[in-house]
């Protein structure tokens, strides 16, 4: 399968070699990168032709001869070397690389300015490589190395040049890297029960302990990786100091992928499970899903915004994989698609507002949408999609996911009584989801025009056609979901299941549409009881265009409900970070042991001798 | 026996020192207890009831010698003794200098 | 291979010899044949690394052949584990002391460095090629009395203290090992390692065994730094010059430390369950302990220290675990893994190790501070300090693709295999600390500040500085390789099979 | 004729511990020190006393050289002591 | 410090180790000697000092009691473990030779060495005879290294 | 005939050894600890040694013994001297009146030329 | 560095020769009666250090005095060692080697290189031991001032 | 000449230290002397032609037997002093004018001083001998020089000068 070269190493070494280019030439190297990208795209759509099948590559002797003796020593490789070419993986990839391949042209054109990420697109192509890699290798060994190195190219993907990003680049990498540790675990006793490392030969019933332990400690590596709560603190703080071609790569459409990919891999494939760990996954979708978009709605830096927001969609890709039911798991990795695509176009969209203005604030910006038409209707329709507005993506996705819910009810089992909770909480995440998306919208292209943005322009061709084909992504999906997406993309990978089609009125579209309304409502609710504050408050300069939406003001309102101001002050000291809490108490054990070491000769002495007779009283007496 | 006893009591008493003494000099003294008592059990776990000290004689005829690897090895322990205990000197005399005490609970910046 | 052995002793110590003498009358002599002769050494040892010779080799100095089959020369024993850890030594001498040659110009006393760390590195080549237990104590007291000077080298409050302090608590160390030394000649009337397995091979005495391990273990432990013998090495090695730092850190505490207690547990006593489990609760407490210490430091240097008790423990845990599924004659193959991940993480350990201190030591080189919190936005200043020092903090932190990720992956899994989870689950949790802490360490040297007026002079330090890191660096990606079953079987399965096949070490070195 | 050398032998190692008594208690340096060198002086005793039990004549060499480094030791404690005062 | 070793040398003497007597007498007197020049420099300060030492030494004997009682621990333990440890051990007087054997009988022929321990030291095991020199080497440079006035440039 | 000689003179030196001791003990200051100590003993262990001559014959041994009793008494008096020279400059009090001290003049004058 | 009372120079004029002597003795005789190159060495380094203080000596020669004793000391471990790995060498393949033959037992020259070892470790030990109470007496002496 | 002394006592020394004749050990020893020289033999005294004139040798050893009369006389003293319940002792420091000239015949004089028990020399400067006394029998300066250093004085002049 030389396919498999071309796509999981042929952007590896390409980026190697790529880094022993001088940063002058970085048009030269984007270019590479597009050629490259371009290559793997195409043979990824080769690999979607290709019947499901294991490959076992022979990873060094083909490429070195044979027994020689610097080579020979690299052979024990290949027999770890087995890739698992399935329905699921050959479209992860796909979608990988068609991503990969739309944010490279975005990026060629975002940093041919100011280029002042370093070697941005050599950890590009490899993050690219890598993740096709990670998703098809059947090795979990393979799989946690790829996984691990994809961490690191993501921390070397935002700068972290000032005391706010730096930190965020480390407590990125500190989460991504924790979970892979933790993955360790979960492959080690894997491998302990069944002895073996390959993914398509495990069937693990987690009727044990230490099977679920398992499971739950590889749960924890695609929750961080996709960002689930209450391992998604990284990804608000990552999109809102990383580069934006940054952001949309990673944590907006490839980590998400890798993430959803392992979850329905080990929640699909790997494990069977039981009753608890399914409640155990809906909790934590819907949860994901309603602290995220709770916390996006008070964010006044888009960046952040819209990485909350990312965070929030992964709810409903949990939600649904939680549920099990292929209906479930076809809705939560449709919305995955989805969600990658529409999100890539709105951070995309988003960059290139940063890039035009320069401001990341919501309460600088507005009125833009004349002076950047194109992005604004690429911001609006994937917003509009990220909304689940039909006939877009999302509409689509969620909507089977709603449908899956109804379903899910219908089994017996604890989880399954509480369908109604789900769907109502699933239809306040969409609603509170609509109430961001107008706030994105009328933040930054709406409402009256700053002085100091009359200059802006839009950007250029490059940098608004993948935010367009994003778009028009969206669309076509959306309007050919029920009669070619479905059934030829999401269907493969769950089996067939019944579904009511697309526009036929039932209960789900009400609720979508409910859901809609619901959001506006929330929105104006907020605005309407703040306008007089608003008034006295600016004072003479009233006479500004009608339709300004005055941000700030909404964003209080929310915080003054009397209950979410106390969360919402928690969650401002981020008593709900798990990253702040463990850092909270490592600190604290490491004051503790420190003051211990006073420096005092004597007392080392003494802990000497302590554990010496410590040791003597064990085991000899 | 009794030097096994005396050994053990002078290892203990170094060690006392090492654990309770707070000047340096009191310190490396008690360290040297604790190194005597060493060489001495490795001489005692060499010593023969009877024997003589293994240097050849003309006049003795059937020689009973004591065991001499225990004391080569005792020997070269001293040396080095030696040589550590110079160097730990060396650095007391300059802690001196540096810290105007002895005392170890005045030199005692590194910590934490 | 025969008397080229004896050059490992041989060449650095005539170096050391040298050097007071000739040092004086020819300029920059010491710095020359001290690079020159560890690469020499480092060739050597890597041609006998690779030239696939796995059998146990023994060399009689003063070719006393044994009488009565009793071994009465001191020998030197060549197997996989000698070579392996010679390969460590002289690897690192060599970087360390060719990044001295610009490091230690601030110095007074040139020559005396040169001569000391030749003495050193002789002392610890002796050491792990000895085949006598008098003779190793001997050799560990050089490297460890050249040790105590270094740590001193700049004889200033600090690094006086913490020599000090060394000596103090290395002092109580050389005692104890010296009387363990003792109990085993008075059990079994020789000195011989092989000698005297193949004595209490024969012997059930359970409480003079354990009584001796005991001391032993804390003799060596306290060289090795485990907690709870740990506590010189913060203050030692964040005192002493860098290059000596990445020396005592990468090597010495192995060498000394970690070697002796492999070699005379596994080849010498009969390996029992107390002491195993021994070594699996003191190797998670110093892996545990030394983790949380390190992350609240804020001096590189003493971070880096702490960081070593931290990983010597997992090396303590891999060997440990797999001594006890030996003893439970548990399965080979696992006990053979986490011997593997063990001795994989020590190699690691000794080039990120080093590499981490040599940064450090550029960094203090360049801006005169070692605490990160007058550190920062370096990345600028010094790319080739910075990008060294990230790979060296990923493969400490155990991301891949950098070594040390995959010898605590070994270690991990090895660990669930023979059922400890609890151990396993804390070397997950260390590595997510040693990661936060080395994030930290990147965070407030390297960014934190874009500041680009406030040290205009700092550039990258000059090249010999410059390329032992790049070196090093190249390693930490390199050594991944050691991943492989291939370059496994090379260089790491002849070291585990002299430790899992416990007792033909002893019959290989009485049949010559 | 050995059982009284023996006596010798034991009593003037029995001396010793005068010495170590005036060592131990001080109070001064050089109280210890007059202790240490009075204690050279009984060994170089205890060597001739040894040197007859056992017949060997090596004994006494160690004697010699005991003299001689204990006159080392004092000078050099002497030394010292007139370079600074006590009551500085 | 000083009579200790010298009472050592005693121990020695009736121990039928000459070599160490002789070695230790040395030694020790060399330790004294720099002893002297350390501790004498100090022990003036010590005494100006009485008032503070006091309030110290108040401390410390209110610790006194503990202190004494961990070391007695400390050694009741080591010693009833070196008990059990060594109960199968030859007791004192009566040990048996094995590497010695060889150096004892027949060492001499193989030498040429009357004095059987330098025999040892310098034949059989010289290595580590040179071991030990290059240990005192170490320990002169190392000395030279650490009573520098100016560590740095 | 020699052995008896010998070990009469064994036994003086015994005897001269103990008053030494006696003496180290009881004396009230580091001068005359030194008084005592030094001179009693000297010759006591010079008395043993010349007993050790006795059993020895003018053998090799017995040579060494009769060296050392010069050497002896030379750097026993020497030490002595050094010693009290150095207590006296250390400060140590010629217990608690002297009748006579004579060189505590010549030690100040000493000074005040060091001073200068 | 001062001098000492005339009465102690006396003294260690005479003396000191005879004491560096016995030093020599011990050495040469180090494989017949006890003793040996580490006592020895040990004999004529304090005999070196009497004279030193007793005579007392300026600053610069104590200095050159140390440089020369630390030169010596390096040249005689060296010259150890030379000795030692000249089996190596010259054919036998031997490290430490004893080449030399054995002699007969008790006279003073016998013992193959064991005198040659005895005198080489002398020598260093002398020298070392002699350095560092240099060492410390020019370390004294330069911080005083 | 100076040097040849200095030989020939080493020498001397050297062969009653080893007390044999044999031709390996007289070169051992020549060898040893010679270095022995090269090391001291510029602090040996000064005036060595003394050495080989014979009748100071005869005083020498009648001055011995003085001497150890003398000592055994004082140590006597001392051990009843010891012994004494009450310790009969009035120490002190005494000054002593000296007659002896060179500076080898002080040292021996005051090393004799040292060595009878009861008194010790501290020190001399210049023509004075400082002497501590532990009984200080008489404060008149021409009473106690007499007691002390008289008797010595006498024969050391034969030997020394
Ligand atoms: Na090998
Ligand atoms: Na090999």
């Amino acid at each position: 399968m030389s396919d498999l070269y071309i796509i999981i190493f042929l952007p590896v070494v390409a980026g190697i070699i790529l880094f022993a280019f001088p940063e002058k030439i970085k048009l030269l190297k984007g270019i590479i990168a597009t050629i490259i990208s371009a290559i793997a795209f195409l043979f990824s759509i080769k690999l979607f032709s290709v019947s499901p099948q294991l490959v076992n590559l022979d990873l060094f002797s083909s490429i070195f001869t044979e027994g020689t003796l610097p080579w020979k020593i690299l052979q024990g490789a290949n027999k770890f070397s087995s890739f698992n070419i399935d329905n699921l993986s050959k479209f992860i990839t796909l979608t990988i690389c068609f991503f990969g391949l739309v944010i490279v042209i975005y990026s060629m054109a975002y940093f041919y300015k100011n280029y002042t990420l370093k070697n941005y697109f050599p950890y590009f192509l490899i993050t690219l490589g890598l993740s096709a890699g990670a998703v098809l290798t059947d090795n979990l060994l393979f799989f946690i190395t790829f996984w691990g190195i994809l961490g690191f190219t993501l921390y070397k993907l935002i700068k972290g040049y000032d005391e706010e990003s730096s930190s965020t680049a480390k407590k990125t990498l500190i989460m991504i890297g924790s979970s892979d540790g933790i993955m360790i675990l979960g492959i080690g006793i894997i491998w302990k029960v069944y002895g073996t490392f390959t993914i398509s030969d495990l069937n693990i019933p987690t009727t044990y302990p230490i099977l679920t332990i398992a499971f739950l400690s590889l749960l924890i590596g695609s929750f961080t990786k996709a960002g689930a709560f209450p391992f998604h603190t990284w990804i608000p703080d990552y999109t809102r100091h990383a580069p934006v071609p940054s952001s949309a790569f990673l944590p907006a459409s490839l980590d998400k992928l890798l993430g959803i990919y392992f979850l329905t891999r080990i929640c699909a494939h790997m494990f069977t499970l039981n009753q608890w760990l399914t409640f155990l996954l809906i909790i934590i979708g819907v949860m994901t899903l309603i602290f995220a978009v709770m916390m996006a709605l008070i964010q006044q830096n888009y960046k952040k915004l819209l990485g909350y927001n990312a965070v929030s969609q992964v709810g409903y890709m949990v939600l649904g994989l939680g549920l099990g039911t292929p209906l479930g798991v076809a809705g939560g990795l449709f919305h995955m698609i989805n969600h990658a695509i529409y999100k890539s176009g709105l951070f995309l969209t988003a960059g290139s507002v940063e890039k035009r203005t320069g401001k990341v604030s919501l309460d600088d910006l507005g009125g833009l949408s004349k002076a950047m038409p194109i992005t604004f209707i690429s911001a609006l329709i994937c917003g509009l999609a990220m909304s689940g507005v039909p006939p877009l993506n999302a509409f689509a996705s969620k909507w089977i996911i709603y449908q899956g819910i109804i379903d899910f009810g219908k089994e017996p089992g604890v989880a399954n009584q509480l369908w109604i909770i789900w769907l109502g909480l699933a239809v306040i995440g969409s609603a509170l989801t609509v109430a961001t998306f107008i706030k994105f919208i009328s933040g930054i292209f709406l409402g009256r025009k700053r002085a100091e943005l009359k200059k802006v322009k839009e950007v250029n061709f490059l940098m608004w056609l993948p935010g367009i084909i994003l778009t028009i992504v969206c669309i076509g999906i959306g309007v050919l979901a029920s009669a070619i997406v479905v059934p030829k993309f999401i269907m493969p990978l769950t089996g067939k299941f019944e579904y009511i089609g697309i526009w036929n009125p039932s209960i789900v579209f009400v609720l979508i549409l409910a859901s809609i309304l619901l959001g506006i409502l929330i929105y104006f609710v907020g605005n309407i009881k703040n306008f007089r504050t608003e008034d006295s408050f600016i004072g003479g300069e009233k006479s500004q265009e009608e339709t300004s939406f005055p941000v700030v003001e909404f964003y209080k309102t929310i915080r003054n409900f009397r209950l979410f101001s106390f969360i919402y002050n928690l969650a401002e000291k981020k008593w709900f970070d798990i990253y702040e809490i463990s850092k909270k108490i490592t600190l604290y054990i490491s004051q503790w042991l420190s003051k211990a070491h006073t420096g005092i000769l004597t007392s080392y002495v003494f802990w000497i001798f302590i554990g010496l007779i410590i040791m003597m009283i064990i085991l000899i007496t | 026996m009794t030097l096994f006893i005396l050994c053990f009591v002078l290892f203990l008493v170094g060690l006392y020192g090492v654990l309770t003494r707070k000047n340096i000099i009191k310190i490396f003294i008690g360290l040297s207890f604790m190194e005597f008592s060493t060489f001495l059990f490795l001489v005692l776990i060499g010593y023969i009831e009877g024997g003589i000290a293994p240097i050849i004689s003309k006049n003795i005829t059937n020689p009973v010698y004591v065991d001499p690897l225990p004391q080569a090895m005792v020997l070269t322990a001293i040396v080095i003794a030696l040589a550590a205990n110079s160097m730990l000197l060396a650095i007391a005399i300059k802690i001196y200098k540096k810290y105007g005490t002895f005392d170890i609970r005045k030199i005692s910046n590194l910590k934490g | 291979m025969s008397w080229l052995i004896t050059l490992f002793v041989i060449l650095p110590l005539a170096a050391a010899f040298l050097i007071p003498v000739i040092g004086k009358l020819i300029k920059g002599f010491q710095k020359t044949i001290t690079s020159v002769v560890f690469l020499f050494l480092t060739v050597l040892s890597l041609f006998f690394l690779f030239d696939g010779n796995t059998e146990v080799y023994s060399y009689k100095i003063g070719g006393w052949e044994p009488v009565n089959g009793v071994p009465i020369a001191i020998y030197f024993v060549i197997d996989g584990l000698t070579i392996f850890m010679l390969s460590i030594i002289n690897l690192i001498g060599f970087f360390s002391a060719f990044y001295a040659i610009s490091y230690i110009r601030r110095f007074t006393a040139e020559n005396n460095f040169y001569t000391l760390l030749c003495l050193m590195v002789g002392g610890m080549n002796g050491v792990v090629m000895t085949g006598d237990l008098f003779n190793l104590f001997v050799f560990l007291e050089i490297a460890v009395i050249a040790s105590y000077a270094l740590v001193a080298f700049g004889v200033e409050k600090h690094e006086l203290e913490a020599s000090f302090k060394y000596q103090v608590l290395g002092g109580i160390a050389s005692l104890l090992i010296l009387f363990g030394i003792g109990l085993i000649y008075w059990k079994t009337k020789t000195l011989n390692i092989a000698d005297v397995s193949d004595i209490l091979k024969y012997s059930n005495d359970r409480s003079f065994l354990l009584f001796t391990q005991i001391i032993l273990i804390a003799g060596f432990g306290l060289k090795a730094a485990m907690i709870p013998f740990h506590a010189w090495l913060p203050d030692a090695h964040s005192s002493a010059p860098s290059p000596i730092s990445a020396m005592l850190s990468g090597v010495l505490i192995k060498a000394i430390g970690i070697y002796c207690i492999i070699r005379l547990f596994f080849n010498m006593f009969i390996i029992n369950h107390e002491i195993s489990l021994v070594f699996i609760i003191l190797g998670s407490l110093s892996m545990v302990l030394g983790v949380f210490l390190a992350v609240g430091q804020w001096d590189i240097k003493r971070l880096l220290a702490y960081h070593s008790i931290s990983q010597m423990g997992y090396v303590i845990i891999g060997v440990g675990i797999g001594m006890m599924i030996l003893v439970n004659n548990g399965n080979k193959s696992v006990a053979a893994l986490a011997i593997t991940g063990g001795l994989f993480h020590l190699i690691n350990h000794a080039v990120f190790k080093s590499l981490l201190f040599l940064n450090a030591g550029a960094i203090e080189y360049k801006t005169g501070t070692r605490n990160l919190k007058e550190l920062g936005g370096l990345f600028a200043y010094m790319p080739v300090t910075y990008s060294t020092s990230l790979g060296a903090s990923m493969a400490i932190s155990g991301i891949p693709p950098f070594n040390g990720f995959f010898s605590k992956l070994l270690i991990i899994i090895a660990a669930i295999k023979g059922r400890f989870y609890l151990v396993a689950f804390l070397a997950v949790i260390v590595s997510i600390i040693t990661l936060a802490s080395f994030m930290k360490f990147q965070k407030f040297s390297f960014f934190n500040k874009s500041s680009i007026t406030e040290k205009p002079k700092i550039n990258e330090v000059p090249f010999p500085m410059c390329f032992s890191m790049i070196v090093l660096a190249i390693l930490c990606l390199g050594l991944s390789l050691l991943i492989f079953p291939g370059v496994r079987e090379t260089v790491l399965t002849p070291v585990v099979d002299i430790l899992m096949n416990t007792t033909d070490y002893s019959s290989a070195i009485k049949d010559i | 004729m050995n059982t009284l050398l023996h006596i010798i032998l034991y009593a003037q190692i029995g001396l010793c511990f005068f010495c170590l008594y005036r060592i131990a208690r001080g109070p001064t340096i050089p109280d210890r020190m007059v202790g240490i060198d009075i204690f050279g002086i009984l060994v170089v005793g205890i060597c001739a006393v040894l040197a007859i039990i056992t017949g060997r004549m090596f004994m006494i060499d160690i004697g010699i050289a005991w003299v001689i480094l204990s006159f080392a030791g004092t000078l050099t404690l002497a030394k010292y002591l007139s370079k600074r005062k006590l009551n500085e | 410090c000083g009579i200790v070793g010298y009472g050592l040398v005693i121990c020695f003497l009736l121990l039928k180790a000459p070599d160490l007597a002789i070695v230790q007498i040395v030694v020790e007197t060399i330790t004294l000697i720099i002893m002297i020049a350390v501790v004498l420099d100090s022990t003036r300060h010590e005494l100006k000092k009485t008032a503070i030492e006091r309030k110290w030494k108040s401390l410390i004997n209110s610790k006194a009691l503990v202190n004494v009682l961990i070391t007695v621990i400390i050694g009741i333990v080591l010693l009833y473990s070196f008990r059990l440890a060594i109960t199968h051990l030859n007791p004192f007087g009566e040990h048996t030779l094995r590497m010695s054997e060889a150096y004892l009988y027949g060492g001499a022929d193989k030498t040429g060495s009357a004095n059987l321990v330098t025999g040892i030291l310098f034949d059989f095991r010289g290595y580590d005879t040179f071991g030990e020199a290059t240990i005192l080497f170490t320990a002169a440079i190392g000395v030279l290294t650490v009573l520098r006035i100016k560590g740095r440039k | 005939m020699n052995s008896i000689i010998g070990v009469i003179l064994l036994f003086i030196g015994l005897l001269f050894n103990l008053f030494g001791c006696i003496g180290l003990i009881r004396f009230p200051d580091v001068y005359n600890r030194l008084q005592a100590g030094t001179k009693c003993v000297t010759l006591g262990t010079s008395s043993m040694l010349l007993g050790m001559l006795f059993f020895f014959g003018f053998s090799e041994a017995g040579i060494k013994a009769v060296i050392t009793i010069p050497l002896l008494f030379l750097s026993a008096s020497v030490a002595a001297h050094a010693l009290i020279r150095g207590s006296y400059i250390f400060g140590v009090k010629i217990g608690d009146q002297p009748i006579k001290d004579d060189y505590k003049e010549q030690v100040e004058t000493d000074e005040k030329n060091e001073v200068k | 560095m001062k001098g000492m009372s005339s009465i102690v120079k006396k003294t260690t004029q005479l003396l000191s020769g005879m004491i560096f002597l016995y030093g020599i003795y011990i050495i040469t005789h180090g494989h017949l009666t006890p003793g040996g190159g580490f006592a020895g060495g040990t004999i004529i380094a304090a005999s070196l250090i009497i004279l030193v203080l007793a005579f007392g000596s300026d600053e610069l020669t104590m200095v050159k005095r140390k440089e020369g004793s630390s030169v010596t000391e390096s040249l005689a471990i060296l010259a150890f060692l030379l000795f030692a790995s000249l089996a190596l060498i010259i054919g036998t393949n031997i490290f430490f080697h004893n080449y030399l033959p054995e002699g007969i037992i008790g006279n003073l020259i016998s013992a193959g290189v064991i005198p040659l070892y005895n005198i080489l470790v002398g020598i260093e030990v002398a020298a070392a031991l002699f350095t560092i109470i240099l060492a410390f007496i020019i370390y004294k002496e330069e911080i005083s001032k | 000449m100076k040097y040849i002394t200095f030989f020939l006592i080493l020498f001397l020394f050297w062969l009653l230290l080893t007390f044999e004749l044999s031709v390996a050990n007289i070169i051992t020893g020549a060898v040893a002397s010679l270095i022995t020289i090269l090391f001291f033999g510029k602090y040996f005294v000064n005036d060595v032609k003394k050495f080989f004139h014979p009748h100071r040798y005869f005083w020498l050893i009648v001055y011995t037997f003085v001497f150890l009369w003398e000592c055994l006389k004082a140590n006597f003293d001392v051990a009843y002093r010891v012994i004494h319940p009450a310790m009969p002792i009035k120490p002190g420091i005494v000054k002593v004018k000296l007659n002896l000239k060179t500076g080898i015949g002080r040292t021996i004089l005051a090393a004799s001083i040292t060595m009878t028990p009861g008194t010790i020399t501290v020190d001399i400067i210049e023509d004075f001998i400082y002497i501590h006394w532990i009984y200080v029998h008489s404060t008149d300066p021409e009473v106690y020089s007499k007691k002390i250093s008289g008797r010595f004085e006498n024969y050391l002049k034969r030997i020394f000068e």
